[in-house]
Parts: C-alpha cells; sequence; structure tokens
C-alpha cells in the first residue's frame, strides 16, 4: 500500500561526494537557535542551491521528562504539569488528562463544569490558532498580523485571568469538574468578546487571504494527501487540510461537544493555503460553539464527588480529545494507588512534525519556515 | 572644467592598476585575485576618465565592476577552495605564457619610443559633453556591422551556456 | 582667497563644474552630513510609522516621542564590542561594509538637489549613479562570503543573482526615461541629471505623464525594481530573518553592522532620488508652467516655511498633551525645544534670499520623502517573496515590460 | 491470543508476541485500522516478561478504536511496524529511547529525545528520577552535575 521508504528522513551526513564545479550541496543546520523554528526545534537541511534534499529533525532540546514525573506525582499534583507541554493551548492539555482521570475513576463532570469547560478550551483553541497565524505570518515575512493577533488574544487571556488567576498555564479544570465559579460578569466577558473578534478575523483576513504574495508563498507549498496524512499519523487541521472531515469533536465526541451545533471545516488540496484557511473557519466556528454555549450555560454544581484520595481501580485508559494542534491521547495506567503507574501523553506536534521531511522535500528554504508554521508545532509538547 | 592635479592622479591610478594586476596572478586564494582584479578595473575606469571618456568609464564600472566581476565572484564561491588552493599556482605553460608577455612588453616599449609618430598626441579631443552622442554614432553607423555581429556572438554564448548549464530543457 | 570663495557665489552652475574646489568640499561635507541626518531620521520615522502601522507606539522612551532614538542606538552600537569571526577572512571582512557605505554615499555625487546645488553635473550621470550603487552588491558578496557560514553566504548568493537580475529591467526602465530627453528641437538627449530635469521643464511634463501611460508603467518598473536593488521587503530575501537570520550580515555586530544599515538607508534614499529625478520632476515645484506669475511664485515659495511651522505646531501640540507629571519635565522642555528649532527654521525659510534658493531642496526632498514612506508601508504590508518567484518577477514579468515599455517610447517618439 | 476484552469501553486485545507484527498488518489491511494513534510501553518489573508494547489503533471507516497489547522480556526485541504504519517511525524511537526496546528492521533507530550518547533508559521503573548520566553531563555541559 504504502512505500515506507517515502517517508525516511534520516540523511547521509557524510561528507558528500564534490567534484571541483559541482560542490554546491551544503548541510545546513537550522536551529535550535533559529527565528524561525518555534522554539528550540533543530532541523538538519541538505541543500542542493536554494533546493532541499531532505531534512531530519534532532528535537529533545526542551524535554523535561513529564511522563517520567507523572509517576511519581499524584493524579492531582500531576494535573498542572500537563499546562507545561503544549503552553499556548494549556486549558486543552488540562481538559484532556481531567477527562482521562474521570474516566479512569468513573466519575462525570456536571453539566456547567462542561459547559464552563467548553467555554474556556474553545477560547484558548482560538487563542492558540491567533499565535499560529501571528507567527505563520511572521514566519513567510509579513509582520503586522503578529500584532493584530496578539491585540485579540490579549482579549482572551484577559477572560483566562479574572476567571483562573492565571493567563498562559491556566491549570483552569480539576479533575472532577472546574474549581472555580465564574466570576460575575464571566458571560458579559465572553459575550463582549464573541462580538469583538469576528470583525478582528475578518481583519486578518483582509491581509492575506487575497494577498499576492500570499498566495504565492502558500499555495502549492509543503502539499500533502489524506493517505499520507493518516499513514504518518498527522492530525488536526492539517489532516482536514487535506479533505478528511474528521475531529474528534464530531467522531467521538468528548464533555458535551454533542450539544453544539458547528461544521468541521476541509480543505481540498492539502497545501498551506489550504490549512491557513481550514484555521481560519476554525475560529469562526469556536466562536459559534462559544456562543451556543455561553446563551445555554445552566446552573448548578460545578464539581462532581471525587474521593479526597485519588485511588482508580486498576487498569488503563486512553483519552482523546481534538486539541488545536490535532489529536492529543492521554494514556493512563493505574495500579490501584494513588500515583499513575504510567502516563503517556501522545502529542499531536510530535506526530504531526514527522510530515516536515516529505512535505518540503524538493522545495526551497523558503517553504521549510512556512511548513514549519503550518504545521504550527509547540516545542514544549513535542519533547515534553 | 579645470583638471586637478592630474599627474598624480594619473600616477595613481597607473600605480593601482600595475600592483592589482600583480595582486591577481600573485593571490593563492582566487576570492583575493577576483577583489583585485576589480579594483584594476576601477582604477582603469578612473584612467578612462582622465582621458575625457567618461561614456567608457561609466561602461566599464557597470558592465566589468558591477556585472561581470559579481558573477565571477559568485562562481569561486560555489567553488570548492580548499581544492583550488592545493592545486599549482602556474602550471606547465608558463614558457608560453612568459615569452607571450615578453613580446607584449616589447610592443609596448616600443610603441613608447616610436609612438609619437604613429599617434599623434595633439590631435582634437572631442568636448566633453557630447562624448556619448559620438560613441553612439559610430556604435550604430560605421560600426554597425560590427556591433551586430558581437552582438550575435554573445547570443551564441547565451544560448551555449544554457545548454551547457541545464540538464533538461 | 575670499574673493576665490565669493566668486562662486554669483556663478549659476554647480561647484563641480565651476571647478571651485573649496564649494565642493563644503558641499560634500553638507550633503554627507544632510545624508546622514536623513538616515537617522528616516530611521526614527521607520520605527514610528511601521509601529503606527502595527498598533505599537515604537520608540518613545529616549526623548519625546522616541526623538533621541537613533542617536541612542548609535552611541549603543558605536561602543559595542567589535566581533570579527575567527574563521573569517579578516581583510575581506573589513573591507565589505566599507565598500557598500562608499558606493551608497559616491552616489550623491551626481543627485541634483536643485539647478546648482549638486557636488558636480556629470555629462554621464545616470550611468555613473547606476554604475556605483551597482558595486554594493560587491560589498554583499563579500561581506557573505569572508562571514565563512552557510548563512550569510546563501544570504550573499540571493543578493547578488537578485541585485544583477533587476538592475536590467531597471536600466531599460531608467533608458525610456531617457529617451524622452531627446524628444526636442535639437533631437539630442542627455544623461545628465541636472539636463534630465531640465528637458522634463523644457518639455513642460514630468515623465511620468509623458506618453500616458508609459511613463507611468515606467516609474512602476523602477519603483519595484529599486526595491529589490536596496534589498527591502517584500524584495528583503538576502536577510530574510525568518529564513536566513540575517543573511550576509548575520555574523556582524556593533559599528560595522551599523555601517551595513548606514548603506542600506543611504541607497534607498538615494534610489528614490533617481526616480525623482527621472520621472517627477525632480525639483521643479507642482505646476512651474501652469500656475505661473508672482503670486503662485510667492505661494510656492511660502510652502516650505508653512510646512516647517506646521510641523512645529504639531510639536507644541505635542507638548501641551504632555502629562504634567514631574517625570515628563524633561521630555516636556525637550519636545518644546525641538518645536522651537522647527519654527526658526520655518521663519528663517521665509526670508526671500534664502527661500529662492531653498525651495528647490525642500521640493526634492519632499517628493523623494513620498518615497521613503512607501518604503515603510510596503514593509508594513507584504508577506516576502521566495526566492524562485523573486526570479520569476524580475526575469518574466519586469524585464519583458520593461522592454515593451522602451520599444513603444521609441515608437511613439518618432511619431511625436 | 491471550485476552480480548473491554474495559471502560475501550477494546484491546492481548497477544502473544510472535504474531503480534502479522496481527498489527491484518489489522490494519483487513480490519480497517489505518491510523496508528500510538506506539508506547509500560515497564513491569516484576513479570517474567517485563514490558508490555502497546499500540493504540483507530480506523477511520468504522470510527473505531483499539489497543493491542503485547509482552516481550528484557533484551529481547521486536519487529518494526514501520512499513506498517510510518508514523512509527518516530514512536519507535523514543520507545527505544525510553525503555531500551529495539525494533528489528527500523531504519533508523537512535535516540530521539535524549542526547545521542545517554546512557540508561529513563521510563523503567528502575531508573530514579533525578537520576542522571553524570558523565554524559560532565563531558558535554562543562558542568559537576545537571540538578
Amino acid at each position: 500500500m504504502t512505500d515506507p521508504t517515502a517517508y525516511l528522513s534520516h540523511l547521509e551526513l557524510g561528507e558528500p561526494d564534490k567534484t571541483f564545479l559541482d560542490s554546491n550541496e551544503l548541510i545546513i543546520n537550522m536551529g535550535p537557535q533559529h527565528p524561525a523554528t518555534h522554539g528550540v526545534l533543530r532541523v538538519i537541511l541538505k541543500l542542493d542551491g536554494e533546493k532541499v534534499l531532505g531534512t531530519e529533525c534532532v528535537i529533545g532540546y526542551l524535554h523535561r521528562g513529564v511522563e517520567k514525573i507523572a509517576e511519581h506525582r499524584t493524579y492531582t499534583m500531576f494535573n498542572p504539569y500537563v499546562d507545561r507541554m503544549d503552553y499556548v493551548a494549556a486549558v486543552s492539555n488540562g481538559l484532556g488528562y481531567c477527562e482521562a482521570v474521570e474516566k479512569l475513576l468513573n466519575v462525570q463532570a456536571p453539566p456547567r463544569a462542561n459547559y464552563i469547560r467548553v467555554i474556556l478550551t474553545e477560547l484558548n483553541r482560538l487563542a492558540s490558532h491567533q499565535l499560529w497565524l501571528g507567527t505563520h505570518a511572521l514566519d513567510i515575512g509579513a509582520m503586522t498580523p503578529l500584532f493584530y493577533t496578539f491585540r485579540d488574544r490579549e482579549e482572551i487571556l484577559k477572560i483566562f485571568e479574572k476567571y483562573c488567576g492565571a493567563r498562559l498555564t491556566t491549570h483552569a479544570f480539576r479533575i472532577g469538574g472546574c474549581l472555580y465559579e465564574t466570576y460575575d460578569g464571566f458571560e458579559r466577558d465572553v459575550k463582549k468578546f464573541l462580538d469583538f473578534v469576528p470583525p478582528k478575523i475578518d481583519e486578518y483576513e483582509e491581509l492575506l487571504t487575497t494577498n499576492r504574495i500570499w498566495l504565492e508563498r502558500t499555495k502549492n507549498v509543503g502539499k500533502i494527501s489524506a493517505a499520507d496524512c493518516k499513514a504518518l499519523g498527522v492530525t488536526g487541521p492539517v489532516l482536514r487540510a487535506s479533505g478528511v472531515k474528521w475531529d474528534i469533536r464530531k467522531a467521538q465526541p468528548y464533555a458535551n461537544y454533542s450539544e453544539f451545533d458547528f461544521e468541521i471545516p476541509t480543505g481540498v488540496n492539502g497545501d498551506t493555503y489550504d490549512r491557513y484557511m481550514v484555521r481560519m473557519e476554525e475560529m469562526r466556528q469556536s466562536l459559534r460553539i462559544i456562543r451556543q454555549a455561553v446563551e445555554r450555560i445552566p446552573e448548578g454544581p460545578i464539581m462532581a464527588k471525587v474521593p479526597r484520595v485519588m485511588k482508580p481501580p486498576v487498569g488503563e485508559i486512553y483519552h482523546s480529545i481534538e486539541a488545536p494542534k490535532g489529536e492529543l491521547g492521554y494514556f493512563i495506567v493505574s495500579d490501584g494507588s494513588t500515583q499513575p503507574y504510567r502516563v503517556r501523553v501522545r502529542p499531536p506536534s510530535f506526530v504531526n512534525l514527522q510530515a516536515l521531511d516529505i512535505m518540503v522535500r524538493g522545495a526551497l528554504v523558503a517553504d521549510v519556515v512556512a511548513v514549519i508554521g503550518t504545521l504550527d508545532i509547540v516545542l514544549g509538547e513535542v519533547d515534553r | 572644467m579645470t583638471p586637478v592635479a592630474t599627474p598624480f592622479f594619473f600616477y595613481l591610478l597607473a600605480g593601482l592598476t600595475l600592483v592589482s594586476g600583480i595582486l591577481v596572478i600573485t593571490r593563492k586564494n582566487p576570492v583575493h585575485s577576483a577583489l583585485a582584479l576589480i579594483l584594476g578595473l576601477l582604477a582603469q575606469a578612473g584612467l578612462y576618465l582622465m582621458l575625457y571618456a567618461p561614456f567608457v568609464a561609466g561602461v566599464q564600472i557597470i558592465l566589468y565592476a558591477g556585472g561581470i566581476m559579481v558573477l565571477f565572484l559568485f562562481v569561486i564561491m560555489l567553488v570548492n577552495l580548499q581544492r583550488s588552493q592545493r592545486e599549482e599556482q602556474f602550471n606547465k605553460q608558463w614558457l608560453v605564457g612568459l615569452v607571450a608577455a615578453v613580446a607584449l612588453g616589447a610592443l609596448f616599449v616600443f610603441v613608447y619610443i616610436k609612438g609619437s609618430t604613429l599617434f599623434p598626441a595633439n590631435g582634437p579631443i572631442p568636448a566633453e559633453n557630447n562624448n556619448t552622442q559620438l560613441v553612439g554614432e559610430l556604435l550604430y553607423g560605421q560600426y554597425m556591422f560590427a556591433f551586430e555581429i558581437a552582438s550575435l556572438l554573445l547570443l551564441v554564448a547565451i544560448i551555449g551556456a544554457v545548454v551547457m548549464a541545464k540538464k533538461r530543457i | 582667497m575670499l574673493d576665490y570663495i565669493t566668486s562662486y557665489l554669483s556663478m549659476n552652475t554647480t561647484p563641480g563644474q565651476a571647478g571651485n574646489v573649496f564649494w565642493v568640499v563644503v558641499y560634500i561635507m553638507v550633503v554627507f552630513g544632510g545624508v546622514s541626518v536623513a538616515v537617522m531620521a528616516m530611521n526614527w520615522l521607520e520605527r514610528k510609522a511601521l509601529a503606527h502601522f502595527q498598533i505599537r507606539l515604537g520608540p518613545m522612551r529616549v526623548g519625546p516621542h522616541g526623538l533621541l532614538q537613533p542617536i541612542a542606538d548609535a552611541v549603543k552600537l558605536f561602543t559595542k564590542e567589535d566581533i570579527i569571526p575567527s574563521e573569517a577572512d579578516k581583510l575581506v571582512f573589513w573591507i565589505a561594509p566599507l565598500i557598500i557605505l562608499c558606493a551608497s554615499f559616491t552616489v550623491y555625487i551626481v543627485i541634483p538637489f536643485g539647478p546648482t546645488h549638486a557636488i558636480t553635473d556629470l555629462n554621464i550621470g545616470i550611468l555613473f549613479m547606476l554604475g556605483v550603487s551597482s558595486l554594493s552588491v560587491l560589498g554583499v558578496v563579500m561581506a557573505g562570503w569572508a562571514s565563512n557560514s552557510h548563512y550569510p553566504l546563501i544570504g550573499s548568493l540571493r543578493s547578488s543573482a537578485q541585485m544583477i537580475s533587476y538592475e536590467i529591467a531597471m536600466g531599460m526602465a531608467v533608458i525610456s526615461a531617457i529617451l524622452m530627453t531627446s524628444l526636442n528641437k535639437t533631437g539630442t538627449g542627455t544623461l545628465s541629471m541636472i539636463g534630465i530635469v531640465q528637458a522634463q521643464q523644457q518639455q513642460q511634463i514630468w515623465f511620468v505623464f509623458k506618453f500616458f501611460p508609459l511613463g507611468f508603467i515606467a516609474l512602476g518598473i523602477f519603483a519595484i525594481a529599486m526595491i529589490a536593488e536596496t534589498n527591502r521587503a517584500p524584495f528583503d530575501l538576502p536577510e530574510a530573518e525568518s529564513e536566513l537570520t540575517a543573511g550576509f550580515h548575520t555574523e556582524y555586530s556593533g559599528l560595522r553592522w551599523s555601517l551595513f544599515m548606514l548603506g542600506e538607508y543611504a541607497a534607498m534614499i538615494a534610489v528614490s532620488s533617481i526616480a525623482v529625478t527621472l520621472w517627477l520632476g525632480g525639483w521643479l515645484r507642482p505646476f512651474p508652467n501652469t500656475l505661473t506669475g508672482e503670486t503662485w511664485d510667492l505661494v510656492f515659495s511660502l510652502l516650505p516655511g508653512f510646512s516647517f511651522l506646521a510641523l512645529a505646531a504639531f510639536a507644541f501640540i505635542g507638548v501641551v498633551r504632555m502629562p504634567k507629571h514631574p517625570y515628563f519635565r524633561i521630555q516636556t522642555i525637550g519636545l518644546a525645544g525641538f518645536g522651537a528649532v522647527l519654527g526658526l527654521i520655518g521663519l528663517v525659510l521665509f526670508i526671500p534670499p534664502v527661500r529662492d534658493r531653498i525651495q528647490d531642496i525642500f521640493w526634492f526632498v519632499a517628493k523623494v520623502a513620498v518615497f521613503m514612506y512607501l518604503y515603510i508601508w510596503y514593509r508594513a504590508t507584504f508577506p516576502r517573496y521566495r526566492f524562485d518567484q523573486l526570479m520569476k518577477v524580475g526575469w518574466k514579468v519586469l524585464l519583458p515590460i520593461a522592454i515593451g515599455v522602451l520599444i513603444l517610447t521609441a515608437i511613439m517618439g518618432v511619431i511625436v | 491470543m491471550h485476552e480480548a476484552n473491554t474495559y471502560l469501553g475501550q477494546n484491546y486485545l492481548v497477544l502473544d508476541a510472535s504474531i503480534t507484527a502479522e496481527a498489527l498488518r491484518i489489522l490494519r489491511d483487513e480490519e480497517q485500522f489505518d491510523y496508528c494513534v500510538d506506539l508506547t510501553a509500560t515497564h513491569y518489573p516484576t513479570r517474567e516478561k517485563q514490558f508490555e508494547l502497546i499500540w493504540i489503533l483507530y480506523s477511520f471507516a468504522r470510527n473505531e478504536r483499539i489497543r493491542v497489547k503485547t509482552m516481550i522480556a528484557d533484551g529481547e526485541s521486536f519487529p518494526s511496524s514501520v512499513e506498517i504504519w510510518p508514523t512509527t517511525n518516530w514512536l519507535e524511537r523514543e520507545v527505544y529511547d525510553m525503555f531500551g526496546i529495539r525494533f528489528d528492521g527500523h531504519p533508523d533507530l537512535k535516540r530521539i529525545l535524549l542526547p545521542d550518547g545517554w546512557k540508561g533508559y529513563p521510563l523503567r521503573k528502575d531508573y530514579g528520577i533525578i537520576q542522571q548520566d553524570q558523565e554524559w553531563v560532565q563531558i558535554n555541559l562543562g558542568i559537576e552535575s545537571g540538578q
């Protein structure tokens, strides 16, 4: 079916056999200190002039051993750690972890908690996409969208700050529900934000969507087919831009996503431009979900009955959610004690990053930057 | 316009040309050689200016220093320098080269001694402001045929270069 | 001696043509100083304007509204440690920024700020400008090669390919403007910068409107090519910071780096001056032939003074709006002083002998400033081209159009 | 096959190591599990076969997940599944990095998150949480200890 050699990404880094006049094969080290690798990613590029012959990613510069730490913390104590993985979408990480442990404990979060969770998670998805858009545009050379997106992301972070006191690594949810009741005016703030942000999204689109240079830089760049996506396990907007209508929020709904009405945007070509369009549309769909949630949010408790000392029964669970970057999964093995026996995080960025090689082969150096941007990786999550 | 310090500038520019010419053939590093060559070409442009030929000087700067030498550097930078530095600087044809250089030098000396009769020094100096115009008229009038032949030759060279460089057309 | 100095003042020509060494030196000093100040002002303006495009404030700390920021930056850069990489080719590394600087400043010899306000008037003026400004590519190539590092090397390769490619389209556009200068009774054109402006005065039309839209297209091509020539966004591939960190000057720091910047901004002003001279009537004020007469002359000659007074008024409005906190006292005084200086300049410009000599320069600078603002605007708006697309635009779009415009201009010149 | 079961609504298979590789291929080709979500391992030092390898599979067509588990002993290697799902390339490297399980036929099996010369496999239970490769730290970072 698929030829595995097509996906290999190791370079023969020995000295190339150079002839006198044909020695323009270059090995370039991009990163770990580089303005466009979104952190400490190191990509070794093999170039023929400007053309990319192959790449190899060297990762692990930000490895903190999160999975090892989990084995030495109780279930509750490990909760804040997951925020530090994908630090631009900390709320999503927390949601996935809490729901996984709730499943192990056989606890259901109360409806009001679920609504709060959905609102905050979707706000976080929006923030993550905004950050992605700004940095991606900056990589391609458009400076200005970065400041516009950061201005609007600020409003989301303000809501987070008012809700739980933290802006980035929020630790907003607890196992069994939410710790904090919404503050006075939470709904008003969210509704104000819902009215505030759609014109801003149009503004980003105005700067980029029909810009000739933007089109030339993104159309047919970093193409990946749906079959390649599935073979490489690529998920999230990248998969959807290749034409696969698959979103865990619809396919295997978690929290109370099944109660909301929203579309899954898809692309056709699977190029950088489609991924851009998919994410832009996803921002609008998130707003739709938030609007429904904030209008229907019920009264009631926000915390389920959870034992003070959590000792889930022996067993294991895999629970995954649709994080802004793709499928974020938690595989937790419990041995009946207060500490998880093994926590495995299935990070979307890590798996998506594998596709970099086949996406940029034969392209130019500038495309590598564009593709790294469009994959939307966060090195905290890749390296854990 | 009255010239200023003419002998001084002449000897300065001539000296620069000579020194850079020597540097071109003695430098081990090809990039240094190319840079010395650029210096020599610029000094020559200065000499043209002193001969009241500003158009030639301008063309010299644009074409040689700005265009051709940049391409030279371009190629040299891509070439494996370590290997070229290992190679011998003077190859086996140095004897022939020496003979040619001596012959050329003899010619120059001969012209210098006898030249005053061959090239009268007091020929009419064309007015400065229509110098460019004269060049144009000569190029497109009297020497039209030679000019067209030269351009054809260049066209052939361009096509040849494309054919050689491009693997698939 | 004094006679020698004053003798020039009565002449109606440039000091270079008059052969007056004293005034040549004075002009060189003035132009060098003026361009350096303009580069600093441009630096401040770019940061400020770019910031306002991007909903930021830009420099605000050093001096009122960050007015002293360029000076602070200069001091910082001059006192920074000068690092030469150990593997670099020291001599070439050392020379490269100087070449760029020399190339971009030498160009100013022939820029006509007014009919007599040029250091000299070469009869190959435009050729000289193009030639010398193309030399700056040597500095870029040398810097990239001498750094002995991959990013600068790729940056300089890109840069040299780009500059050579766009020079051709640029040259074609320039030639079409030069063709227009020959459309007079004698049928002889000129390459002299002053001559080109005078030709526009004679023909009573800026070349941008000549044979509309031919002149306009030629200016467009030149305006695009000049951005590529000076390596500015959206053609800033040689120093694309998201791909090549900083391109050919990655390994440079401190003073040497600032020389690169100085050269870049000086080159930007220089090529904008070419565009203004060739197509926008150089030093000529708007409508020099239709709005004639005493009153119009007076109105236009008063404009420079009024514009400086307007700037002074802006400064004073800023003074009034400054917070009344002791912390801001020095800033307020500084801004008031700045406004006073601007106002004084404006008043000086009202003195009749001064305003007659100066207003040429004012119009020239105003037109160049429009181009400088466009540079900033492009940078705020456009993403960056990719290398192959850049080459495609240069060779497949601009060059054919430029050749077409050239041929059409020639045909029109014969017909009309 | 040892066990086919459902826990908390999630299906899993526990297979013998000898048939697992083949079973994975069958799951992909015949049961349409065309997306390998994750490959990981768990260390049980007390068991005879210390390592449990876990594949989490998903089928787009059936919208269904399944876990495949198998046991292997310390020092044993396992056939690589890169040819079945190319995505397991990095996942297998990570398992090798963290547990020291070798995969036969993997095109480029080397450490991925930890530096190349690192000694020890951190996610094994006998690897302490503050333990580190002192030698590597001293040589490469020039400091006595990374703590």
